[in-house]
């Protein structure tokens, strides 16, 4: 298996603050990757070094091979990474299927003129986006509310929004900051089986950020964990279970069990 | 250019900056607390020039009675201000409230045209004030050393305010962050209208000052000074006091000084300061003591 | 001491609290479990006078503190650790200690004795602003912050969020130590494990209702909490 | 509704457009008309503000630069050539340019393609600045445009300004431009490039993780608004047939803000119908400088200024509490037209039931 | 109101006053306005008709000078048009009028493009050009070598005095080089210290200061202050009490070329304008040129309606157009090809003890 995305030393300060300290991580084709780690370890720093919202204070991103470090979001984006956010961010007063056409606005090919006027190419190729964009819908099971603005659904569905919009740019990788914040066990247990399935369906690689230990043990083949920026671990599910520094940091002794 | 001429332009720079700083620190008082670039601060400060010609020509007040009044009056009507058109809008996005700070100075420059008339008026000044002193060629007006005096003492007070007692404590506090300064017990609409009520009263000091020195009242005369004190508060970080002296000055001779060193291009005197201010901004976005801040994602 | 009837609070149209109901009897720890957006911090902001309820009855000591403004309320005794630590970052140490006794008149120097025997790190560092602290430092800063207002009840929001579990164990110690001086806490906690064994009652919080309640040793031996919130499998 | 009775809708609602613009032309006279040409150029500056602050979220206090562009380049251009020595009697016109004439249409043109240029080039710079510092910074650019057409005095005459503008005084420039101007905002914003502007508008950080260039699509959108506040400003030029950089004092730009303000951020047919209103309502509200007199007795109030001081009430009355203005972000398409009258007639009908239940 | 029902009667003639009562120019906008009130109040009747007048405020904004005046001109049907204080409102007026055959009658705007190419835009006072030359003559005639020039770069009446200032002072000198120093500036600027620190170091003899009466005020009150002593001379636009009370005794001294003066009343009518004027508005302390010329502007239109024996627009603005010898309280007028005001006297005055004096008239051949 060759490797999709790679960092390389990555550090990322913030002033005073070293919130990724050296980081490095690979992750391979077709797997679902988590990474790990208590609040503030720098795991959404680590998203935000990949996708360009911040430039790595040092250290190398790259992408299939190509360094990445220095691009701007829209371009890796354009590359085929994709992302949603810890704490959602959807364009809220637009609805369900713009935010969806939205994300395939960096594949569009007519010009800026031809789209604005409406040539005949472009209508066509709008079309093709609409049709698109509906299948996908249709696979999130959000048809239903196309048409409704985007803050007016629950929170749930925002989710699954968010995650639809990005599989929209048509990624090669995906990352998900914690897609199963704020869901209940039962929504967790469906997010699951979602995001399995859309790797399949969609033929993606999926990097991911999570606190539900059930969902992250049960779907990842590699776990990364993170604590103050650094390193602390790296291994399959088990390995990651039984890791004593792990569970120091993170999971927690559990006196009682 | 002579020693001479040179150093008087020095003199004519510092007395203008100083008088830009004033102003502007009030800007920066109001936004540093509401981040909200008050767009009619220039209009209030028009405002207090016509309670002060009022008072000392129709009802031939002493001057500091007059003064003492307009500072009074003023700061009722910033107070008064804040509460009708920002306070309502505390929720809203900032735009909202950008635009109804712009339509306040709208109203305010209106109202004056009508009950004023656009017609300027003679501001009331007086010897004391206005003498020319002699200084080895240079010469200096009485005002033109009390107004940095007068800059540089409420610059000194309110840092003492702000940084050493409970109301800058408490002001501090509601600038970065109003839930909080709630639930700590702060009425933050008190302590907002005490920021206009002092925002209010520099601009009515600024007024009396501004008066003494370019005698004129106008329903316009507030725009100008207005923009470029707001400029001068930008450019020195806006929400920052010391920024917006350091600004006002930096303004003000830079002004002068473009009319010293490029005679022919004082028509372009007005730009200067926007060019400054963009190529400030550029370098940098938060201006010169400004604190940088970036967005958490 | 604090009761909660039939709280409903909405964000534009979004209910995010639907209806609960709740008391924290005096001197007791309570705590209020339930994941990311279930409407915990809604709650507590809406005791505080943050948020408008929507309907609903919020007394403290007999009396209705619904619709009262926060300082009000405030006055009344009751002070929140917010969420994310929310000092005052522009504001050194001292200072951030002396406004949580923003209400007080009185002298507060024994207070702050108080504060640096409770918290010997804040001491060394009390003029420093309280921006430059670490995580640890300022979550303990938010903790004295809200004790100098001398409160009956204080309520806390995630205080082991983003903390090391060292630190952590610091500051469930701190929690322990005020509760035997006296005080009665509301505690949010995404660490469940933790909270739960240290309170009395525990009420569980999904997408903005109430679904269980008891004691915290009970919750705790819950299955269907096990599951849910103590990441632990089946 | 489907696509053909939108479409017929659509066409009969340009026919009676264009049938009330020839029956203006004809029945009107030149004081109504022209009212109704600034109403179309308000149309034109308020739809490119609207593009840029309303639909992609930048705050941009320019318009009167961009304007000013846009007039000087038609009025620079179009006088004719024997006027122009009379006009630049104080300093001759630049020798190179005062041979030129074109006609009103390229130079119109012309001036929408020099402020889109110019827009290009300050957008580098600026548009990377956040809020209000991007207001402020724009502010400053359009008086430094203004400062400049003061002091080049052999292009633009400097404060002298110019005069003998050939001027249009019929609807149809005026009123063919503001449609086409409305049809392409209709188009753009439905468009995807319209979606990416309201993307960046929503939120920057999210629309740039979806591989939306920001820069890029900003400075589009900057350029497109400039664009259009030019021609509105050519047109402005060619109504009044004389320019001065006075005109474009930052202040104008203000009148702008209060139409997309009034008739909505974000909203195409909230700025049409509010350009209407303001300017409209401005001409409507003189009769307040005028004195008036009730029995005889004159009430001192009404003199001249009262009526801007209402009018600066309004605006506030608006913008305190009618937030969103008009329309919000809302527009009037054919659907909302039909609920509405369904609406009405359910109301009735159920008005009726009620008032036999009463009975 | 009540009057406006009236106006559709035909027992009233109508002449629109186009002047700027808001914004910048309101100042002399209500001058002027003053004089035209009152020549209507001492004539309210021509052709044994009524006349009315109906005032349109065009705000100092070119914008609302054409609605305004297009108001005046569709909506009232006015019959003439007085005004505008401003010469850039006139000239944006210039258009309508022409197109709709409507005369009007500037007071007091001195720009040459007013009535450039327009056969309907007349005017009764003179020209920049002539205001600049007659106050370079006066400043040769003292003796001035060098001067220097402080000009509203954004006030194109300004520019233009400066500018013939320019021209005719180099003539007379001979002297290439006699223009020391040239400062500019903008409307609403309050701080001149510069340009006057620049000018100082130059030392001229005189300083020509075209502008608006306040700025002009504020800069002779500066100058004073850093030291200068050269003497001020300026142009019409200074002549109002603003310009004194502003300027308090600094511009004690100062030199002005206008168009009228009221203590030497040239004439029966002008002296009865004096007379009428000061019971009408007690509170002013000396009669502006401004409101004499609104004065003139009113009865040379009055004139035309009596000649033309019709309230049809053409006609009287032919009447204008050949408009003979007038005699006007500011002097003879004579409506040359151009629609100007033939004029070839203009008067000096200066401020003395607060009050602007006559000092002196120049002729100009
Ligand atoms: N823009 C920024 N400026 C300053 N500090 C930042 C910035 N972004 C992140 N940090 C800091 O970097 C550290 C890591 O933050 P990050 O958001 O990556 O944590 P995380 O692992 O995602 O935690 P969580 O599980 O709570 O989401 C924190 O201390 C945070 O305060
Ligand atoms: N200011 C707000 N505007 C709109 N919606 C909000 C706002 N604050 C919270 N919400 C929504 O209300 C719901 C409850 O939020 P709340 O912060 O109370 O949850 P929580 O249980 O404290 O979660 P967490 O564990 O993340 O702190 C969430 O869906 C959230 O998105
Ligand atoms: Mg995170
Ligand atoms: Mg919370």
């Amino acid at each position: 298996m060759s490797n999709v995305l790679k960092l390389d030393d990555v550090v990322m300060r913030f002033g005073g603050v070293v919130a990724v300290n050296n980081l490095s991580l690979e992750v391979n084709k077709g797997s679902i990757v988590a990474l790990i780690g208590p609040n503030g370890a720098g795991k959404t720093t680590a998203f935000n070094v990949i996708t360009g919202v911040y430039m790595p204070t040092s250290g190398k991103v790259s992408f299939e091979g190509k360094d990445i470090t220095k691009e701007q979001p829209h371009k890796i984006a354009k590359l085929g990474i994709a992302r949603t956010f810890q704490n959602i961010r959807l364009f809220k007063k637009l609805t369900v299927m713009d935010n969806v056409l939205i994300a395939k606005h960096l594949h569009l090919k007519s010009g800026l003129f031809g789209t604005a006027l409406h040539m005949p190419w472009a209508v066509k190729e709008e079309k093709k986006m609409r049709e698109e964009a509906e299948a996908l819908l249709e696979k999130v099971g959000l048809t239903a509310v196309k048409n409704e603005m985007a803050s007016s659904l629950p929170y749930g569905q925002q989710r699954h929004l968010e995650i639809a919009r990005a599989l929209a740019t048509s990624p090669q990788l995906l990352l998900l900051d914690e897609p199963a914040a704020g869901m209940n066990p039962q929504e967790t247990m469906e997010l699951t089986h979602f995001i399995k399935e859309i790797k399949d369906e969609f033929n993606i690689t999926i990097l991911m950020i999570e606190h539900h230990m059930d969902l992250v043990m049960e779907i990842s083949d590699d776990i990364y964990v993170l604590d103050f920026g650094q390193l602390i671990a790296h291994g399959t599910p088990e390995q990651i279970q039984r890791n004593e520094k792990v569970i120091q940091a993170y999971l927690g002794v559990e006196e009682d069990a | 250019m002579g020693l001479q001429t040179f150093m008087q332009h020095l003199a004519n720079g510092i007395s203008l900056g100083s008088l830009y700083a004033l102003i502007a620190i009030g800007y920066t008082m109001v936004y540093g607390i509401l981040r909200l670039i008050n767009f009619a601060h220039g209009d209030i400060f028009m405002m207090a020039a016509y309670l002060a010609f009022f008072g000392m020509t129709i009802f031939s007040m002493p001057w500091y009675v007059a003064f003492i009044m307009v500072i009074v009056v003023t700061v009722i009507l910033g107070i008064l201000i804040e509460k009708a058109a920002y306070r309502p809008l505390r929720d809203a996005p900032t735009s909202s409230v950008l635009i109804s700070a712009i339509g306040v100075s709208f109203l305010l420059e209106n109202l004056a045209t009508f009950l004023f008339s656009g017609k300027p008026r003679a501001f009331p000044t007086f010897e004391t004030m206005t003498y020319s002193l002699d200084m080895q060629g240079v010469s200096v007006q009485v005002l033109t050393i009390i107004v940095p005096i007068v800059t540089l003492i409420i610059l000194f007070i309110l840092l003492f305010v702000i940084n050493r007692t409970k109301l800058g404590m408490a002001m501090r506090a509601v600038s970065k962050d109003y839930e909080i300064a709630k639930v700590m017990g702060i009425k933050i609409n008190n302590i907002i209208a005490y920021t206009f009520a002092i925002g209010s009263a520099l601009a009515a000091i600024g007024a009396f000052l501004w008066g003494m020195k370019y005698p004129q009242v106008s329903p316009l005369m507030g725009v100008m000074p207005g923009l470029k004190c707001f400029i001068a508060a930008v450019i020195g970080g806006i929400g920052n006091i010391k920024g917006a002296v350091l600004g006002g000055f930096i303004l003000g001779l830079a002004e002068v000084l473009l009319v010293a060193f490029f005679g022919q291009l004082t028509g372009y005197r007005d730009a200067i300061a926007f060019i400054l201010l963009i190529i400030i901004l550029l370098v940098r976005p938060t201006g010169l003591l400004g604190e940088k801040t970036a967005e958490k994602v | 001491m604090l009761k909660i009837e039939d709280l409903k609070v909405s964000y534009g149209g979004i209910e995010a609290v639907k209806g609960i109901s709740l008391e924290v009897p005096e001197n007791t720890i309570a705590t209020l479990i339930g994941a990311n957006g279930a409407g915990k911090s809604t709650v507590l902001r809406s005791i505080v006078g943050l948020v408008k309820p929507v309907s609903g009855d919020i007394s403290f000591n007999g009396e209705s503190i619904t619709g009262l403004t926060s300082d009000q309320i405030v006055s009344r005794g009751i002070t929140l650790v917010p969420e994310g630590r929310r000092i005052f970052p522009n504001l050194t140490v001292l200072e951030n200690i002396k406004i949580g006794a923003y209400m007080r008149k009185d002298d507060l120097s024994e207070d702050i004795a108080w504060m640096n025997d409770l918290f010997p790190r804040l001491k060394e560092r009390s003029w420093q602003l309280a921006g430059t602290l670490s995580g640890g430092e300022q979550q303990m800063l938010a903790v004295a912050r809200a004790l100098m207002s001398k409160p009956k009840l204080i309520m806390m929001d995630e205080p082991s969020l983003g903390l090391a579990p060292l630190v952590v164990k610091g500051i469930f110690d701190i929690i322990k130590e005020i509760h035997k001086q006296g005080m009665t806490i509301l505690l949010i906690e995404q660490n469940a494990n933790l909270a739960l064994k240290a309170a009395d009652i525990g009420y569980v919080l999904e997408t903005g209702s109430i679904v269980m309640q008891g004691e915290g040793k009970e919750l705790l031996k819950d299955q269907s909490i096990r599951e849910a919130y103590l990441g632990k499998s089946k | 509704m489907n696509k053909r009775t939108k479409l017929l809708l659509n066409i009969a609602a340009l026919v009676v457009v264009i049938l009330f613009i020839i029956i203006a032309n004809e029945l009107f006279d030149s004081y109504i008309k022209r009212i109704l040409n600034l109403c179309a150029i308000y149309t034109i500056l308020g739809l490119s503000m609207n593009l840029v602050n309303g639909f992609t979220g930048l705050f941009s206090l320019g318009q009167a630069g961009f304007m000013a562009i846009g007039a000087y380049t038609v009025a620079i251009f179009t006088v004719p050539i024997e006027a122009r020595s009379l006009i630049f009697y104080l300093k001759p016109m630049n020798a190179f340019l005062s041979g030129i004439h074109i006609p009103f249409v390229p130079a119109l043109l012309l001036g929408g393609v020099i402020a889109a240029l110019f827009a290009w080039l300050i957008g580098a710079p600026v548009l990377r600045l956040r809020g209000d510092y991007l207001a402020i910074a724009t502010l400053g650019f359009s008086e430094i445009i203004r400062i400049v057409f003061t002091n080049a005095q052999t292009i633009t005459n400097g404060a002298l300004g110019i005069k003998n503008i050939p001027t249009i005084s019929n609807l149809w420039w005026t009123w063919s431009i503001a449609l086409l101007t409305i049809f392409f905002m209709i188009l753009l914003i439905h468009s995807s490039y319209g979606r990416a502007f309201k993307a960046i508008r929503e939120d920057e950080i999210a629309a740039e993780a979806m591989g939306i260039g920001l820069f890029k699509h900003k400075v589009i959108s900057f350029m497109i608004g400039a664009f259009m506040a030019a021609i509105g400003g050519g047109l402005f030029a060619a109504l009044l047939g004389t320019v001065d950089p006075k005109q474009f004092y930052f202040t104008l730009t203000y009148n702008f803000l209060l139409i997309i303000v009034l008739g909505g951020m974000g909203s195409i047919s909230g700025t049409i119908i509010s350009a209407f209103i303001v300017t409209g309502g401005l001409e409507w509200l003189r009769f307040l400088d005028e004195p008036m007199s009730i029995g005889g007795i004159n009430i001192a109030l009404f003199r001249p200024g009262l009526r801007m001081v209402v009018f600066s009430i309004l605006l506030m009355i608006v913008v305190l509490f009618y937030r969103n203005g008009l329309m919000g972000q809302r527009e009037i398409t054919w659907e909302a037209i039909g609920e509405f009258f369904k609406k009405l007639r359910t109301r009735k009908t159920r008005n009726a039931k009620g008032g036999a239940k009463v009975e | 109101g009540g009057s406006k029902e009236a106006a559709a009667d035909a027992d009233v003639i109508k002449i629109g006053v186009f002047e700027p009562l808001t914004g910048a120019n309101a100042a002399g906008g209500e001058l002027e306005v003053e004089g035209m009130k009152l020549a209507n109040k001492l004539y309210p009747e021509v052709l044994g008709k009524k006349v009315e007048l109906v005032i349109a405020d065009n705000k100092s904004d070119k914008a609302e000078a054409t609605t305004a005046a297009a108001r005046l001109i569709e909506k009232d049907k006015v019959s003439a048009i007085l005004g505008s204080w401003g010469s850039s409102l006139s000239i944006a007026a210039g258009d309508l009028v022409k197109n709709n055959k409507v005369p009007a009658i500037g007071a007091s705007c001195t720009n040459p493009m007013v009535t450039q190419g327009n056969d309907y835009y007349f005017r009764v006072c003179f020209l920049d050009p002539f205001q600049g030359t007659v106050m370079a003559n006066y400043a040769f005639k003292q003796g001035y070598k060098k001067a220097a020039i402080i000009q509203e770069v954004s006030n194109d009446y300004a520019v233009g005095l400066a500018k013939f200032f320019t021209d005719a002072f180099v003539k007379l000198t001979g002297d290439e080089s006699s223009i020391v120093e040239v400062g500019n500036y903008n409307t609403n600027d309050q701080d001149f210290s510069g340009i006057l620190t620049n000018i100082k170091e130059k030392n001229p003899d005189v300083i020509f200061a075209p502008g608006n009466f306040t700025e002009s005020a504020l800069i002779i009150k500066q100058a004073r202050s850093l030291g200068i002593t050269a003497p001020f001379i300026g142009g019409d636009t200074w002549e109002t009490s603003e310009f004194i009370q502003v300027g308090g005794k600094e511009v004690e001294g100062a030199v002005l070329s206008t168009f009228f003066d009221d203590t030497a009343p040239a004439n029966d009518e002008a002296k009865k304008f004096v007379e009428e004027y000061k019971k009408e508005y007690p509170n002013r302390e000396s009669v502006a040129a401004v409101s004499a010329l609104g004065y003139d502007a009113y009865i040379l239109t009055l004139k035309a309606i009596e000649t033309a024996g019709s309230a049809d627009p053409q006609k009287i603005r032919d009447a204008i157009a050949a408009t003979k010898d007038f005699q006007g309280v500011t002097g003879k007028i004579t409506i040359n090809e151009q629609g100007d005001a033939d004029k070839n006297t203009a008067v000096i005055k200066t401020v003395k003890d607060g009050k602007f004096t006559y000092l002196d008239t120049v002729v100009i051949e």
